[in-house]
């Protein structure tokens, strides 16, 4: 097992390395630099502010000072937001980006294994279509569309919930809602499918010939070997939810990660570009990780076999 | 042989899957008993219904496509033919056990072998969860499984072929049914494992006194277990006997054409194998007549046209074939028995 | 009832052609898939649904006197009527017109996307699969890593050097959307190769070449082609995050993203411009999805019967 | 909400719309920083509500200006910090002489580039002592200037020359304003929280020196970014005024709430002089006249800006009043399409071609540029049969390729930066770093360097008027429209000010009244 | 028969597999001969390294050690030119009658592969060898046209067949040709490959775990325990005179179809399951199963040794 989480965790660093050297060199052929505005600067102002940044240097040599910085843990001063660091911005964004990426996990799976279940019971009946349907929809309205609707009938018509803004439990409900659809109808259309899967195995005949009702042989047999693909994808998936996105972060004011994926490069704010890509990636790995060991404990064959007899 | 008490009484079976090229008679009016405390074996080539059948008794064909056209499924006294699932899961387990052919998949792969013991004790009779461990442990032990204690704590996947398929004969026995179904148990293994399960099946048989159908297709197995035995093709039963019946004397031209295909390990020379020509016919559109006429060496134009009627030839013995029709010509029984084969 | 007479009792032998014949029709993979799939009403319907979109998006533009781009800056934001069939926006350009605009480069963004995205991925993954061992391992973190690189700079850098516009777009989207395909079909690959068919093919001398293309890719096919119909929609999806972020094709063409996000600008007052295109958007995908359930049960060899 | 008394409680609700990227005031560029720092700070003068300076509106309660107009003595008020402190001279040198020091990197120090020795130091080529800022003692500031600069006065309001105390600044260093806890505030009010993309909340200052004319005691600002977010929280009362985002002006334009402000900012059509179909003069100016700029203002924009003719916008003075009525209200008719059409053969005739190959028009990816650069396109298409083709481009390429001369016309807008038609004018000089339409023209030169140092305010207009009729004969650049600014505003809000440049509000006289 | 040349001989032939948890030894120093003509059985319980042996000599597995001669010369190690070549002359039939065709290609297509591959006919030749391939394994020209999902399972076989026949080899392997299928369908493909091997002078590996199968088509029979040979012989003898103690109960496993026989056999029954061959046990690897086991047996691996003329045991009971 130790033997494992190492080399998993070496893998990781090295992959976490490439992606911070690829996009540090790719960053830097956007044109630019953090600077530019509208009004130009005199050359001397600009050439002050590079220096103070050491932005004048060779790329290679900031790059050399930028993983110093990194192995410290210090992921450099934001170049938008001039007084703060980016580890402080990140630290300060999270903890809201997460808390609406785990709701809105939860209510995803939650419902998405339910609808999943259901519809794979009733495959080609009236509840898997009702299913499918709701899934499909939940993925196919782009969640600008989504996210806006919920806002103005559930927030601004009848008035149950903040427009938006941040701060008590209730303005975190719309934006769950509106980002648990994705995951709901990946989650459900996963879950259907490997619903099928199982239910077509030999185990569940013999759980039937032990004289089982439908509901133990679902609630005992099915759901737990079924649940394993759903596992894989959860990975990808918290990891992309619970760094925030861009847009519902946007449209409902909360203070999060998500916008800083998409503004720091509009901005040319390297060190915010690099430190959003390395959170980014390390917990996308970190929960790759976690995705594949949960699975050896629901799968007991995998358990063992990279523990090692 | 003296009357004894039937357990399980099949009368005239159909049953059906509705297809998109139509309907799939898999099974076709078949008939049979099951005495108290004895093995019927079933055999007959892949497809030819016996598992569609065993299915049906269980009721565990899928349905739709699958469908009960007729007959009727007596079980120990009672009509069980229009039970309801919620009926059947009574039944299944404390009355009629299964095994399948394929232990490997058999066995949920994410529970404890011994709680999937456990758990049809639980379901049926009203003990502990400790209780019921305490069941299983004693199980895996009656199955011969070495330290139980520490195996019912395992997973399938830990466990060996044999080992998985001795789980699921305990499983089967869990509450001492009074009918075991075992779908080609031994297929999936290798021939010493074969050799434990079938002692086993026997030793546990002894014990428990439980019948048991044994479908298989190699008749090897028939010759060691059964007591009686049905020979089936394209869904409806050509023959049946007691195993000496079946054995020695076999009426049918499809009995004895498995009989001549099979080599035999004790025979003293290498005998030429005669094997059955051609394959089964597709049940989607079965033959009006003799469904083995295609494949018959005997064949006459009536097997084409019309099916045959059942002959009886003893009280444990009848057949299903034209030339046992006063106007047939005589034909002899072209299987060389094992007695004078070994000699 | 077959009247029994001595002459019947006449032996005959065996029937050794009907013994081996095949009684049921002969079909080809394809024409089986095909069968079932018309079978599946629910995956008729939205094929015929798409089959209408194709239509509309080739002939709808020309039904109005409008061309997509005319202004009438004295029209602006009119709720449909029988002049403007679904209103006109905040230039005065008729909806109608360019829904039906938006369509043919939503749908060629999403068919074009979703097809390079195959091919790529078919190429990369049997590749990988194949191969396996460190092979696999080195392309397989190329994926990882071109996943963790963020998408927009890709996307920046790519309008830089190709120029904004629908090419640009559909690149951008092929960029990482080939990823699933490749894990799906390296997936794929995999299973198969252990497969004896691969091996008898090897043990008849074929080159990898040979089995990539006969025999492993072809019995991909299945989840290919469902992963296709997946992924048409999701690159329409994709397009219109681009056009939420100013990213998307470049006015005055319209595609449904842009005229969904158009309208979220106004949905409080003109909520009419939202519906149509975001209307459209989900049944497109709506329908892709359910055709591409019901081509993943007619593909299926498993579900063969 | 109203109190117990049945006042109302004196609370304001605005909408900055973004993060302020920084509260350090030597470092911050942008407006919404600028906004929050401009209530919270105070400067040597500040813009009364009518837009006008005077004598102790600010820190300074006089001041003194030598002859030549080279040296100012201010003389500061009794003020004090929040923290207590008194608010001394020194505080102003050593805020200035941050703002030029080269390690602290500030954007905006050629700000302070009127002062003599200042760019010096900031280049790295003098030192501080060099520098004409003095504190002669705590109360008296003196700063020489290198050139008369009547619009110095003005620009003593403006965010780089606002400081804090010296102390936070030794202490804080480049944490200052970051966080409330590295300021101190000399203003109106002070920054009680600031929470990081969520909302910065301000109070009434009570060591402010102007405290009792300051009614409000608490301003709630939230940044929301999205149209729809916005509009209905202005709707539910969330919002007390908003700035109405450009498609929702239909929605408010009938209502008693609904007001405009002109900005003193001018859009045009900038043409790239070096392009080799739009270094000929007569195809610039068919372009610029075959606006309809009435149309385009009254239909696609709705949000009060007037069609410009000219390149100041109103409002900016001139020697004894409004510039644009000094120097008339334009240099040619609006949508004068037969013009149009002369102009364009004429041109097309010099560049030797019979028709003008597709042209392609630079825009920004916002949505408000799509709409706009859409709108014109089709407008020349309709006017002169030309294609034109838009490029969408993100804010920083479209930058890169202006400066790099790479295309034919981009649309693009200019802001005050002091209130002097010179920030409209110096920037078309020959080398000036913001000619992006590479624009040269020695007569043009030569007037804007004249004025530049001329110390008679009226001549100097005059040079002014006259660079800016020549700039419109050359027509480097096609002017469009002075920007103006739609905004609702709750009945119960008063004397919230919209100044026309420089921060979105002056609310230091603002009170709410009659709010239920 | 029996002083006919030598076909293939395989020298101390190990295949080794590295897996998570250590060295699988699947086969483990096997060598055998078999001469031109003849038939040799290879039996053993599930996961001995049958298949292993079968593929590793065919190429589809690099040999970990060892030689593999086939007429005379070196085989193991070809390059893929060499491999091809070798193909033609050496073929292998396949277990699963399910998995061992393209169900995407055509019956006239799989048959025709090898014909493609190796270039032998084009146009309408290559049809004319295809029907002649398919009416020589019982199936008619018709079936040419049609996929492998419309088969049954002994017919698919015999398309396995037809394929390995295409390019006319002289050697075959056939992996379990028979144990899928039912036992009335399992003479035809034996008495097939029996007329086949006449007709054209075939030489085979025939691998099974149907010890009365192997009988029946071979004449020698090596017995597989753990990736090793335990016991090699002519059939006759083997089956008339085991020795190891393995192959004994191996045979008295088998059941007999013929009830009163049946009933009435003493059997042997063999404790326990196959050892993991990732930790086999020391010494000799049937031990742990073995009534008759030493202590000798724990430490020494037996060597194969011929204690009869032509019957090798390896097994330290003849060890003296
Ligand atoms: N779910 C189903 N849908 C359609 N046809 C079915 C279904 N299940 C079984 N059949 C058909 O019923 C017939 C009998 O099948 P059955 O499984 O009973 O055969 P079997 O005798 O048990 O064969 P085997 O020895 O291969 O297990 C076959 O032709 C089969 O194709
Ligand atoms: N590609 C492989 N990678 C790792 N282990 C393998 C591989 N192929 C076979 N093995 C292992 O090698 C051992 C021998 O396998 P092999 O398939 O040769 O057995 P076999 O005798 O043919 O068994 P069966 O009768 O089940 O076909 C088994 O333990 C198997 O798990
Ligand atoms: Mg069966
Ligand atoms: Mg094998
Ligand atoms: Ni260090």
């Amino acid at each position: 097992m130790l033997r494992y989480t190492l080399e998993r965790t070496l893998y990781m660093i090295i992959t976490l390395w490439v992606i911070v050297t690829l996009t540090f060199f790719l960053m830097h052929m956007i044109p630019g630099d953090p600077f530019t505005s509208e009004k130009k600067v005199p050359e001397q102002i600009r050439q002050n502010m590079l220096a103070k940044y050491h932005l004048d240097k060779p790329l290679i040599v900031q790059y050399g000072y930028y993983l110093r910085n990194l192995l410290h843990g210090d992921l450099g001063i934001s170049l938008k937001y001039l007084n703060r660091t980016v580890n402080e911005i990140i630290a300060n964004g999270f903890p809201a980006s997460f808390q609406i990426g785990m709701q809105s996990i939860i209510i995803g799976v939650f419902l998405g294994l339910l609808l999943g279940i259901v519809a794979a019971l009733n495959r080609n009946g009236f509840w898997d279509y009702v299913s499918m349907i709701l899934a499909v929809i939940g993925r196919s309205v782009p969640n600008f569309i989504i996210a806006t609707l919920l806002q103005y009938w559930l927030a601004s018509k009848w008035k149950l919930f903040p427009v938006s803004g941040w701060g008590t439990f209730a303005h975190t409900v719309l934006p769950s809602i509106a980002l648990s659809f994705a995951s709901l109808a990946i989650i459900s259309r996963l879950m259907r499918a490997s619903m099928l899967d199982v239910i077509g195995q030999d185990y569940i005949k013999t759980a039937k010939a032990k004289g089982l009702s439908p509901f133990e042989i679902v609630w005992r047999h099915m759901i737990r070997n079924a649940v394993l693909p759903v596992i894989t994808v959860l990975g990808p998936l918290t990891a992309g939810i619970v760094t925030g996105t861009f847009v519902v972060e946007r449209i409902y004011g909360i203070p999060g990660l998500g916008k800083y994926y998409v503004q720091s490069i509009y901005n040319n704010d390297y060190t915010m570009i690099l430190g959003t890509t390395i959170f980014y990636s390390a917990i996308l790995v970190f929960l790759v990780f976690v995705v594949d060991i949960t699975y050896g404990l629901v799968d007991p064959r995998i358990r063992l076999a990279k523990g090692g007899k | 042989m003296e009357k004894r008490e039937v357990l399980l009484e099949v009368k005239n079976l159909e049953y059906s899957f509705d297809t998109y090229a139509g309907e799939v008679k898999a099974v076709r009016g078949v008939s049979f008993e099951v005495y108290k405390g004895e093995t019927l074996a079933i055999v007959g080539e892949s497809g030819c219904g016996k598992s569609v059948t065993m299915h049906a008794i269980m009721k565990l064909n899928p349905e739709p496509p699958g469908r009960l056209k007729g007959g009727k499924i007596i079980f120990d006294g009672k009509d069980i033919t229009n039970y309801t699932d919620k009926q059947m899961q009574a039944i299944r387990g404390p009355e009629i056990g299964m095994i399948f052919q394929d232990p490997m998949t058999s066995l949920n792969p994410t529970m404890t072998v011994g709680r999937q013991i456990a758990e049809v004790i639980l379901k049926h009779e009203d003990v502990t969860k400790a209780e019921a461990m305490r069941r299983a442990k004693e199980m895996l032990d009656i199955v011969g499984i070495p330290n139980a204690d520490k195996r019912i704590h395992q997973y399938p996947h830990e466990f060996s072929g044999g080992m998985r398929q001795r789980a699921m004969i305990a499983i089967a026995l869990a509450l001492k049914p009074k009918l075991l179904i075992a779908d080609e148990p031994t297929t999936a293994l290798d021939v010493t494992i074969q050799a434990q399960i079938l002692d086993l099946m026997k030793d546990l048989q002894k014990q428990f006194g439980t019948s048991i159908i044994m479908i298989t297709h190699n008749l090897g197995v028939v010759a060691d277990i059964a007591d009686r035995v049905v020979v089936m093709y394209a869904g409806k039963i050509v023959e049946r006997g007691t195993v000496e019946e079946i054995f020695y004397h076999p009426q049918h031209p499809y009995t004895w054409g498995l009989l001549r295909s099979v080599p035999r390990l004790d025979a003293k020379k290498k005998e030429k194998l005669v094997p059955i020509i051609g394959t089964p016919p597709d049940l989607f559109a079965p033959p009006p007549g003799c469904p083995f006429a295609a494949r018959c060496d005997y064949a006459m134009k009536i097997c084409y046209e019309a099916p045959p009627e059942v002959t009886v030839e003893s009280e444990t013995h009848d057949v299903a074939c034209w030339l046992k029709h006063p106007y047939a010509p005589k034909v002899a029984n072209p299987v060389e028995t094992g007695v004078t084969a070994n000699e | 009832m077959v009247e029994i007479t001595r002459d019947k009792f006449e032996r005959v032998g065996p029937n050794i052609e009907e013994s081996q014949a095949i009684v049921r029709p002969s079909m080809t993979y394809w024409q089986d898939a095909w069968r079932r799939l018309k079978m599946n009403k629910v995956a008729m319907a939205s094929l015929a649904f798409l089959i209408f979109l194709g239509i509309m998006a080739i002939i709808g533009p020309y039904l109005l006197p409008y061309k997509y781009s005319d202004q009438n800056l004295m029209m602006t934001n009119r709720p449909p009527s029988a002049e403007h069939w679904f209103g006109t926006d905040y230039l005065g350009r008729d909806l109608f017109v360019r829904t039906w605009m938006g369509a043919r480069i939503s749908l060629t963004i999403g068919i074009a996307a979703a097809l390079l995205d195959g091919i790529i991925g078919v190429i990369y993954g049997g590749i990988s699969g194949y191969f396996g061992g460190q092979v696999d391992n080195i392309m397989m973190r190329i994926v990882d890593i071109l996943y963790g690189i963020p998408y927009l700079i890709l996307v920046i850098l790519l309008m830089l050097v190709m120029g904004p516009g629908v090419v640009t777009i559909i690149v951008a989207m092929v960029m990482t959307g080939w990823v699933g395909m490749a894990r799906l079909v390296r997936g794929q690959v995999l299973q198969l190769k252990e497969q004896e068919f691969v091996m008898a093919a090897k043990t008849l001398g074929a080159s990898p070449a040979r089995i990539i293309l006969k025999h492993l890719i072809p019995n991909t096919i299945g989840p290919i082609i469902v992963s296709i119909t997946f992924d048409v929609p999701a690159a329409i999806f994709t397009e219109a995050f681009l056009s939420y972020i100013g990213l998307g094709v470049q006015p005055p063409l319209a595609s449904w993203g842009t005229l969904a996000s158009d309208a979220t600008n106004v949905l409080l007052l003109y909520p009419y411009q939202l519906f149509f295109p975001a209307f459209f958007i989900s049944m497109t995908m709506l329908s892709f999805n359910l055709l591409g359930d019901g081509l993943r049960d007619a593909l299926d060899p498993r579900l063969r019967k | 909400a109203t109190t117990s008394q049945g006042q109302s409680e004196q609370v304001l609700n605005l909408n900055l719309g973004e993060e302020p990227p920084t509260l350090d005031p030597q470092k911050a560029t942008d407006e919404v920083s600028i906004t929050v720092l401009n209530a919270v700070l105070e400067g040597l003068v500040r813009y009364n509500k009518d837009g006008k300076i005077e004598k102790g509106s600010g820190l300074a309660k006089d001041w003194k200006i030598s002859d030549d107009g080279l040296t100012y003595t201010f003389y500061l008020k009794d003020a004090k910090w929040s923290d207590g402190n008194p608010i001394t001279a020194y505080d102003f040198e050593y805020a200035w002489k941050r703002a030029l020091d080269p390690k602290t990197g500030s954007q905006y120090a050629y700000q302070l580039y009127y002062i003599k020795g200042a760019e010096e130091y900031n280049s790295g080529k003098g030192s501080a002592d060099q520098v004409g800022i003095k504190a002669l003692d705590d109360k008296t500031l003196q700063v020489t200037l290198k050139a008369p600069a009547p619009q110095f006065l003005g620009l003593t309001s403006f965010v780089t020359y606002l400081p804090l105390e010296k102390s936070v600044y030794e202490k804080y260093g480049d944490k200052v304003g970051s966080d409330p806890s590295t300021m101190v505030f000399s203003g109106p009010f002070i920054i009680k929280e600031w929470n990081h993309e969520q909302n910065i909340v301000l109070e009434k200052n009570p060591n402010y020196w102007d405290k009792d004319n300051v009614k409000l005691d608490k301003i709630n600002f939230s940044m929301i970014k999205d149209n729809n977010s916005l509009v209905q929280n202005y709707d539910t009362g969330a919002l007390d005024s908003i700035f109405i985002p450009g498609d929702y002006i239909d929605k408010y334009k009938d209502s008693p709430e609904f007001h405009t402000y002109a900005l003193a900012t001018v859009w045009y059509l900038q043409f790239n002089n070096k392009d080799k179909i739009f270094k000929n003069a007569n195809i610039r100016k068919a372009f610029t006249l075959a606006v309809n700029r009435e149309l385009f203002v009254k239909e696609v924009m709705k949000n009060g800006s007037i069609p410009a003719e000219a390149v100041v916008p109103p409002g900016i003075p001139g020697y004894n009043g409004d510039f644009r009525s000094e120097a008339g209200p334009g240099y040619f008719k609006d949508n004068d399409v037969a013009q149009a059409k002369e102009y364009l053969q004429k041109g097309l005739q010099e560049l030797g071609l019979s028709k003008l190959p597709t042209i392609k028009f630079l825009t920004g990816d916002s949505d408000t540029a799509k709409k706009y650069s859409v709108a014109l396109q089709q407008m020349w298409n309709q006017a002169l049969g030309v294609q034109v083709e838009i490029q969408n481009v993100a804010f920083k390429v479209r930058l890169d390729m202006m400066d790099r001369g790479d295309y034919q016309i981009v649309l693009a807008g200019w802001g005050a930066d002091y209130n002097d038609p010179m920030t409209f004018l110096d920037m078309w000089e020959t080398n000036n770093g913001n000619n992006t339409a590479f624009y040269s023209n020695p007569e043009y030169d030569k007037l804007i360097e004249q004025a530049k140092v001329n110390g008679d305010p009226k001549s100097r207009v005059e040079e002014m008027i006259q660079a800016e009729k020549i700039l419109m004969e050359d027509m480097p650049i096609g002017p469009l429209w002075f920007q103006a600014r739609a905004y609702v505003v709750k009945p119960y809000v008063k004397n919230l000010y919209f100044p026309a440049f420089g921060p979105d509000w002056e609310m230091k006289w603002t009170y709410i009244e009659g709010k239920k | 028969m029996s002083d006919s040349k030598v076909l293939l001989e395989v020298k101390n032939l190990k295949k080794y597999f590295y897996v998570k948890g250590g060295v699988l030894k699947a086969v483990d120093d096997v060598s055998f001969a078999i001469k031109k003509g003849e038939t040799l059985g290879l039996v053993g319980e599930s996961g001995c390294g049958k298949s292993t042996t079968g593929r590793t000599i065919i190429g589809l597995y690099e040999p970990t050690a060892g030689e593999i001669v086939f007429d005379g010369e070196k085989v193991d190690h070809l390059s893929y030119e060499g491999r091809k070549k070798f193909a033609r002359r050496v073929q292998m039939i396949f277990q699963d009658p399910y998995a061992s065709l393209n169900p995407r290609m055509t019956v006239g297509d799989i048959i025709g592969e090898g014909i493609d591959i190796h270039g032998l006919y084009t146009g309408k030749e290559r049809m004319e060898r295809i029907y002649e391939l398919l009416e020589m394994v019982g199936l008619n020209r018709e079936h040419a046209n049609r996929f492998p999902h419309e088969f049954s399972g002994g017919q698919r076989q015999r398309i396995g067949i037809a394929r390995a026949m295409a390019i006319e080899p002289e050697f075959i392997i056939a992996d379990e040709p028979i144990s899928a299928l039912d036992v009335s369908i399992q003479a035809q493909i034996v008495n097939l490959l029996m007329n086949l091997q006449e007709e054209k002078g075939l030489t085979y590996l025939f691998i099974a775990h149907d010890l009365s199968m192997v009988r029946h088509i071979s004449d020698n029979v090596a017995v597989m325990y753990l990736g090793t040979i335990v016991e090699m012989t002519s059939s006759a003898e083997l089956y008339a005179n085991p020795l190891h103690p393995y192959t004994q109960a191996l045979l008295s496993a088998v059941p007999i179809p013929d009830p009163k026989v049946q009933k009435k056999r003493e059997r042997i029954i063999l404790e326990g399951d196959v050892p993991s061959p990732i930790n086999p046990p020391s010494g000799c690897k049937f031990r742990t199963r073995c009534k008759y086991a030493m202590d000798i047996c724990k430490e020494q691996a037996p060597p194969l040794k011929e204690v009869a003329s032509g019957h090798f045991v390896a097994c330290h009971l003849f060890n003296k």
